[in-house]
């Protein structure tokens, strides 16, 4: 076994301002061995991969690559060495083409000039060797989120790597595409590239992973085959205590009363004819594929985007919502699937965050904001949410990603909306984090908010909402009540087909 | 936890304070070395001196604070300056109302059209103000046939430019005045919260319900009444205007502001920063000029004064955020 | 939408040259015209602006109203203006009138374009020489001449005090623009006067700066010199009229009186002049933009009728204007400044 | 478990249709791409027609060859400085020390006559390099915003010129060194060679080399072009210093049409210089922009102020005229780059 091993990490620490990122962390991986990672956010997987990467550098601890120990300052060194990382956040030039990304830095040269010829062909083999069918001569600018994120694993396996790391790589494609991308992994474990996959989807952990590692406040608290380990096993590791049911079913009833009413809504080439109506109190589910079109549809309904035709109706009454200022007097607050550029402000304070939609109400005589008034406003927040900050001046930046979305939240919470807007509100996030957020969603719809959730996880779908709509290809295909919200229906009305029973005949 | 929560606190306080005042101890320490330097720099006539020099640039340097926290700039002032001048100038007959009138009227119309431009169009505000400061000198020139206009006003109008009340220049005053309301209002107001949101990070600001173009627009009007307001000054200071094509005020007021310690960036800055460059640039001006200094060399140690104060500013953000 | 954005920005070139077009002297059409070509520096600062009014003026009248005039505009940059006079060469012009940016950087372009016409189109510089050793291409040359500018402020100096029977002045010069020609001729022109006329010893030079012909700058630079020299200065020799402006602002704020310190111009515009009236100055020296327009226009007559040009300076006159003759010009100067 | 299971099966069968959904879709959206791209170059070259139509209408002898080799003979000083402005906003940065540059080269060029013609150009050149390395120090080791940072060196360079230069026209001593702008090679004036010559290496830059591409990477995509491995740093540098090369080149060919040297001679080249670059269609944001697109601009630029000359504009308005045409372009840029965005 030990000369199978291609990397060690040993005693790895690093230590932030205020937190101790890692304590002594080893980590062993053998050739063609997948080792998921997972740990809640703020657990230390990423700073481990950034070390691993080259991007932080370990206060103590060595690495050992193919029995060497090496020292990785640089991201360089670490391509250099064969281990290359596929971060979350796109690393692609949108203005390049699909061939220049793929060997950017290194592009074949001929006499002293760049071989087009040679780039092209050989990044386009790259990528049809993956089954993906994109030119290299296409400028990634025209490609959709999902082709982007192939291409960066095509780019990232065109260096002679060892060792891929995949930071949540499924986070933003479709079911479809995982499949896919998991075909690939198999296909260059063969190779005996080894892969460190980190993901929140557990499932996909168990179709995919050899191993599974599992970190928590910057400690390794279990690695084994991934045959000893069950869903519930590892999510008692990641939170170090027992959670049954994630999902409690909902044992409530929404009002009659019809706060919010689509018709015909239109916006050209991304979704049309969306009606649909939404109850005091109602959480509205919005289910489909990724890229269906139910963020342009939410993101349109506040004001983000413009129609192109149809109406909106709040308690009854004709609402003209043309920006976002205008979705906020009618009470709608919005929080995007976007963390990171668009759910809260990063170089702003957790207080300013939470205080930015009703600094109206915190106006004093002089038309100035009421700092104390303020303050309260935000340790309230802090505590009913239990947001982990060192202080309320907290720049937003500093907090881990789930406190982030729970500032966000918080920021909506406190405005009392009478609509609130959530898109994939739990989108990689960690599961202790996850029930949190779900219960504060239940807690509003019981004080009559209602509540539009959009959300790629079925489960969550069923789990939380009186009723679903679900969205194919930018139209509504169906809306479900309440029993009638499963897995089966939701995924058959969002892929049209009627060989979903047949197939599941053929497992019974 | 709130232990922890206050030590931090603490901390971040102090270091604030301690980065503010580094600007502050610079600005002192040039003084205190321009006073052995020139025995008569530290006399109350060179000072009130400074302040009638810089009077112009930091009443310009207000508005230009609040489009460069708005993540934008204003190379257009110059010219701007010259038309509400000309303007302000051509209305004298009508009495000082009609001056401050015209003057402020021509300004922000400015400032709409440049806030238009940058704010709901989102043009590159470096091209588009180089773009409209031509469009705004050659209104100027248009409206005054080229001439130089002189200031023929009743002694109200030239009196704030030159003169003193109980011996201290008017200007001090009209600046301290609208240092003071300008700054209050960008550190309280709602609109600046606004203001520092949109430049820190526009989409979180538009799903925040705030409509960045906006407030973006605004603060180019801001900019135009300050720009107006300056001209007044200017205007009554000169007894005489003309057309000036090529003036280094935009660059200057520019200086200022990076001086303070404001950032191009966005969304970082306050009008407290911009009054300190404001007084170390006048001070540093002052005394290559004491010193007859050649003007060839003043240029020369402006720019170097500027790379360091930037360079010096990165350095301790840095160190602020390394923290 | 696009497609209407793209419509507008043609629409707008169009007009805007349609509408400027408007603006311009000449016209095409017509039988054989006597063309002259026009080299201007820059048109906005006040002393071209009134120029530039004279000579529209001028040439409302006969026999200049029947010319076609093509006037170019290099606003302050060297490089258009020596591309402009290669413009209007090839226009087919029977006379080239160059105002150069600067006297030296013209030359090339200048025997450039002579050579290509077969070294016969005549050309004529104004208001600022060149040196004609240099340069066989230029026939003749008419305007003010800085230099003799620069004699006149000194005489007008040293006549003031002796007038005054002051002894001795100490004196600040405000300098113009840094490496105009303008800028070095009156400094050189005033110093060599003070010299010829045995008084260098009776000026003492405390400081000198350039203040680039603007107020602002020459109240500033003004102010720091009442401040670091106090009342050791006695005379600030202002190069143009708008710095001597910004001095006498300066001094008034500074509490002095008039005459303490004494200030002059040069250019004697409408406020300078109203300035000597009043006593702040002591004197202007006049450097009259109808002359200059007229100078010009004359000799280019001259070549039309086919006369030949004699003299190859045809420099205008400078006069003082003192406290004593202001009144009698203030009338043609406001006149001729537009105001 | 079974469900989802379903959910990934159904999906299979779902493929076909995705597909035809997404081929569609991107197939219209590059359709779109494509009218833009057309419309955008189209923006020039409408301008130009229009302005040579114009003038021909006007200016008899235009069409000469010698009045085509005239018009680039007068845009070579702003074509040459435009390449190394394209390189340079292609890769995100910014440079307004070019005016300063061209002034130093000219004093220095000027100063250095006496002791020879290649001498003095290799010194100018040397000095416009040393302005380069400046900037490039200042933003990449100092991490300024080359905005100010070159504003700086703007003030350092030209504070520079005038010191040296004690603030006078510096009037050239060698008769030969007019050559330089006023020759010609097979009747072709030799500014325009030269121009010709920048474009072609600053095209071949942008095309062939790592640099180039780099640029583009560094312009659109800072963040990857550090972990593709990209001396981003150095390219920074490099492309600050090619920059101020190409204006101290102009700076050589200025001082050799006028035969002078002087401290004030390029000082509104800037907005000129950036106006061309920015109307060829390259983002002021870095990541976007072609030679072609440039030459394009600058000839816009020039044939408007020829159209000055042949119109009888007068100066008033000609600030007026080059502010809306400015105006114009960067709002249809800026627009046309909105809608591209909106349709993806």
């Amino acid at each position: 076994m030990e000369d199978q091993s291609i990397l060690q990490m040993r005693n790895i620490s690093k230590h932030f301002p205020g937190v101790q990122a890692l304590k002594n962390v080893s980590l062993s991986l053998n050739k063609g061995e997948v080792l998921a990672l997972v740990g809640e956010n703020g657990a230390g997987k990423s700073t481990l991969i950034k070390i691993l990467s080259g991007v932080y550098k370990t206060d103590s601890g060595e690495i050992v690559f193919e029995g060497k120990g090496t020292e990785i300052q640089h991201p360089l060194d670490a391509i250099g060495l064969g281990i290359s990382t596929i971060y979350q956040e796109t690393s692609l030039v949108q203005e390049l083409s699909v061939g220049e990304n793929i060997f950017l830095g290194r592009q074949p040269m001929k006499h002293g000039r760049i071989d087009w010829k040679r780039m092209n062909q050989s990044s386009q083999g790259i990528l049809s060797d993956l089954g993906i069918k994109i030119k290299a001569s296409q400028s990634v600018g025209d490609l959709s989120v999902a082709q982007q994120q192939f291409v960066e694993i095509a780019k990232a396996l065109s260096f002679n790597t060892k060792i891929i790391v995949m930071d949540e790589p499924t986070a933003s494609i479709t079911d479809e595409e995982t499949e896919k991308l998991f075909e690939i992994i198999r296909k260059i474990q063969q190779k005996n590239t080894s892969v460190i996959y980190i993901s929140h989807r557990l499932k996909e952990i168990f179709q995919i992973a050899n191993t599974v590692m599992v970190l928590r406040d910057g400690e390794v608290v279990s690695c084994n085959s991934i045959e000893d380990l069950n869903e519930l096993d590892v999510i008692r590791y990641m939170i170090g205590r027992d959670i049954g049911n994630i999902f409690s079913d909902k044992s409530y009833e929404c009002e009659e009363h019809i706060l919010f009413e689509a018709r015909k809504l239109c916006r050209r080439k991304k979704f049309n004819n969306i009606s649909f109506e939404l109850r005091k109190g109602e959480i509205l589910g919005f289910s489909g594929l990724v890229g269906a079109g139910r963020t342009e549809i939410m993101r349109a309904i506040f004001g983000l985007d413009r129609l192109d035709s149809g109406e909106i109706y709040i308690n009854g009454k004709k609402a003209t919502i043309s920006n976002s200022a205008d979705a906020i007097r009618n009470g709608i607050t919005f929080v995007s699937e976007d963390r990171r550029l668009e759910s809260i402000i990063q170089g702003f304070s957790i207080t300013k965050n939470i205080s930015i939609l009703l600094l109206k109400a915190l106006r004093t005589k002089l038309g100035f904001i009421d700092r104390r008034k303020e303050k309260t406003l935000a340790e309230k927040a802090i505590k009913d949410l239990s947001i982990r900050a060192s202080s309320t001046n907290e720049l937003a930046m500093n907090l881990s990603g789930g406190n982030q979305q729970k500032t966000a939240v918080a920021k909506c919470l406190s405005f009392s909306p009478t609509i609130m807007i959530l898109d994939e509100p739990t989108k990689g996030i960690d599961v202790g984090a996850k029930k949190e957020i779900h219960s504060l969603i239940k807690e509003l719809a019981h004080s009559g908010v209602g509540i539009l959730l959009v959300s790629s996880e079925l489960p969550e779908i069923i789990g939380m909402c009186h009723r679903a709509v679900v969205v194919r290809d930018g139209e509504i295909t169906k809306i479900l009540e309440g029993e009638k919200i499963t897995e089966e229906n939701l995924l058959r009305s969002a892929v049209k087909t009627s060989i979903g029973l047949a197939s599941k005949k053929d497992q019974t | 936890m709130t232990g922890v929560a206050d030590r931090n606190q603490i901390r971040k306080t102090v270091r604030v304070i301690f980065f503010s005042q580094t600007m502050l101890i610079i600005l002192l320490s040039s003084v205190l070395l321009m006073t052995f330097l020139s025995p008569n720099f530290l006399t109350l006539r060179n000072l009130f001196n400074i302040v009638r020099q810089v009077a112009v640039l930091g009443i310009m340097a207000i508005g230009m604070t609040y489009v460069i926290i708005g993540k934008g700039i204003d190379l257009s002032i110059s010219g701007m300056l010259s038309l509400c001048a000309i303007v302000g100038m051509k209305m004298q007959n009508y009495g000082f109302g009609a001056v401050l009138v015209g003057a402020i009227f021509v300004g922000t119309l400015c400032g709409l059209l440049n806030g238009y431009l940058v704010g709901k169009v989102k043009a590159n505000p470096i091209i588009v103000t180089l773009g409209t400061s031509l469009v705004f000198v050659s209104l100027a020139l248009i409206y005054s046939k080229g001439r130089s206009i002189i200031n023929r006003t009743e002694r109200i109008y030239s009196f704030f430019g030159n003169e003193n009340v109980l011996g201290i220049p008017v200007v001090l005053l009209l600046i301290i005045a609208l240092f003071l309301v300008a700054g209050i209002y960008l550190s309280r107001s709602i609109y600046a919260r606004r203001l520092y949101a949109v430049g820190l990070n526009e989409r979180a600001a538009l799903a925040s319900g705030i409509d960045s173009s906006k407030i973006v627009w605004i603060s180019y009007v801001v900019q135009g009444l300050f720009v107006a307001l300056a001209s007044l000054v200017y205007t009554s200071r000169l007894n005489t205007v003309r057309v000036n094509i090529i003036t280094p005020y935009v660059f200057d007021v520019i200086t200022i502001v990076v001086l303070g310690g404001t950032t191009l960036s966005g969304g970082y800055g306050s009008l407290y920063k911009t009054f300190i460059g404001l007084i170390l640039f006048g001070v540093i001006q002052n005394a290559m000029g004491l010193m007859a200094i050649p003007y060839e060399f003043q240029q020369m140690i402006k720019g170097i004064v500027l790379i360091c104060a930037v360079v010096y500013d990165e350095f301790s953000r840095k160190r602020r955020m390394s923290e | 939408m696009k497609k209407l954005l793209l419509i507008g920005l043609v629409l707008l070139v169009v007009a805007g040259f349609a509408f400027a077009g408007g603006q311009g002297t000449g016209d095409g059409s017509g039988e054989e015209k006597f063309r002259v070509g026009v080299a201007a520096p820059y048109m906005d600062p006040p002393y071209d602006a009134a120029f530039w009014r004279m000579w529209d003026k001028l040439v409302k009248e006969k026999p200049y109203s029947d010319w076609e005039i093509i006037i170019t505009d290099a606003q302050g940059d060297l490089n258009n203006q020596i591309n402009q006079i290669e413009d209007l060469a090839r226009k087919e012009i029977d006379v080239l009138l160059v105002k150069p940016l600067s006297a030296a950087g013209v030359v090339p372009t200048l025997n450039k374009v002579w050579e290509a016409s077969g070294k016969t189109l005549p050309i004529i510089t104004v208001n600022l020489g060149t040196d004609p050793a240099q340069i066989p291409a230029v026939i003749a040359h008419t305007g003010p001449n800085y230099y003799l500018q620069g004699l006149a402020a000194g005489e007008g100096y040293v006549k003031y005090l002796d007038a005054h029977n002051l002894d001795k002045v100490n004196y600040c010069i405000l300098l113009g623009r840094a490496g105009s020609d303008a800028t070095n001729l009156r400094k050189q022109g005033f110093l060599d006067k003070v010299e010829e006329m045995g008084a260098s010893d009776r000026f003492v030079l405390l400081d000198e700066q350039p203040a680039d012909w603007y107020t602002d700058l020459g109240q500033q630079v003004a102010e720091n010199w009442i401040t670091s020299f106090g009342d050791k200065m006695d005379m600030i020799y202002a190069e143009n009229d708008d710095m001597g402006i910004g001095a006498v602002n300066a001094l008034k704020g500074a509490g002095y009186e008039k005459g303490e310190v004494l200030v002059n111009g040069v250019d004697a515009g409408f406020a300078g002049t109203s300035l000597v009236k009043e006593g702040w100055m002591t004197f202007v020296v006049l450097q009259s933009p109808m002359l200059d327009a007229e100078g010009a226009l004359h000799l280019a007559d001259k070549l039309r009728n086919g006369e030949k040009i004699e003299e190859f300076f045809n420099y205008i006159p400078s006069p003082i204007i003192t406290a004593e003759n202001a009144d009698e010009w203030l009338p043609k100067i406001k006149e001729t400044w537009g105001l | 478990m079974t469900g989802s299971d379903m959910f990934v099966r159904g999906k299979k069968n779902e493929k076909e249709s995705q597909r035809k959904v997404e081929k569609k879709l991107s197939r219209d959206i590059i359709e779109q791409k494509r009218f833009i791209k057309f419309l955008l170059n189209q923006k020039l070259l409408i301008l130009i027609v229009l302005l040579v139509a114009a003038m021909a209408i006007k200016d008899t002898n235009f069409f000469s060859l010698s009045g085509v080799y005239e018009i680039f003979d007068h845009i070579a000083i702003i074509g040459i400085m435009a390449v190394g402005m394209t390189v340079l906003l292609i890769s995100g940065s910014f440079d307004l020390s070019i005016g300063s540059v061209l002034s130093l080269t000219t004093v220095i060029v000027m100063l250095f006559q006496e002791r020879g013609i290649l001498i003095s150009i290799i010194m100018g050149v040397v000095s416009g390099i040393a302005v380069g390395i400046l900037n490039g120090l200042i933003v990449v080791k100092g991490k300024i915003n080359p905005f100010i940072a070159t504003l700086g060196s703007m003030l350092i360079a030209k504070g520079f010129a005038l010191g040296i230069s004690r603030s006078q026209t510096i009037v050239g001593s060698r008769a030969e060194f007019i050559f330089l702008a006023h020759g010609k090679v097979l009747g072709i004036p030799n500014p325009f060679i030269l121009l010709v010559i920048f474009l072609l290496i600053g095209w071949y830059i942008l095309r062939f080399t790592k640099l180039g591409r780099n640029s583009y990477a560094i312009g659109g995509n800072e963040h990857s072009a550090i972990l593709a491995g990209i001396q981003v740093n150095r390219s920074k540098f490099v492309f600050f210093v090619f920059c101020s090369l190409t204006a101290s080149i102009s700076g050589l060919i200025l001082a050799s049409k006028t035969n002078t040297g002087n401290a004030i001679l390029g000082d509104n080249v800037v907005l000129i210089v950036i106006g061309g670059v920015v109307l060829g269609g390259t983002s002021l944001f870095g990541g976007r922009g072609h030679i072609m697109g440039t030459i394009q601009g600058v000839l816009v630029l020039g044939l408007i102020e020829r159209a000055m000359v042949v119109f009888h504009i007068s100066s008033w308005y000609q600030y007026m005229l080059r502010g809306i045409v400015i105006l114009a372009v960067i709002v249809l840029d800026t627009v046309i780059e909105r809608r591209r965005r909106e349709m993806l």
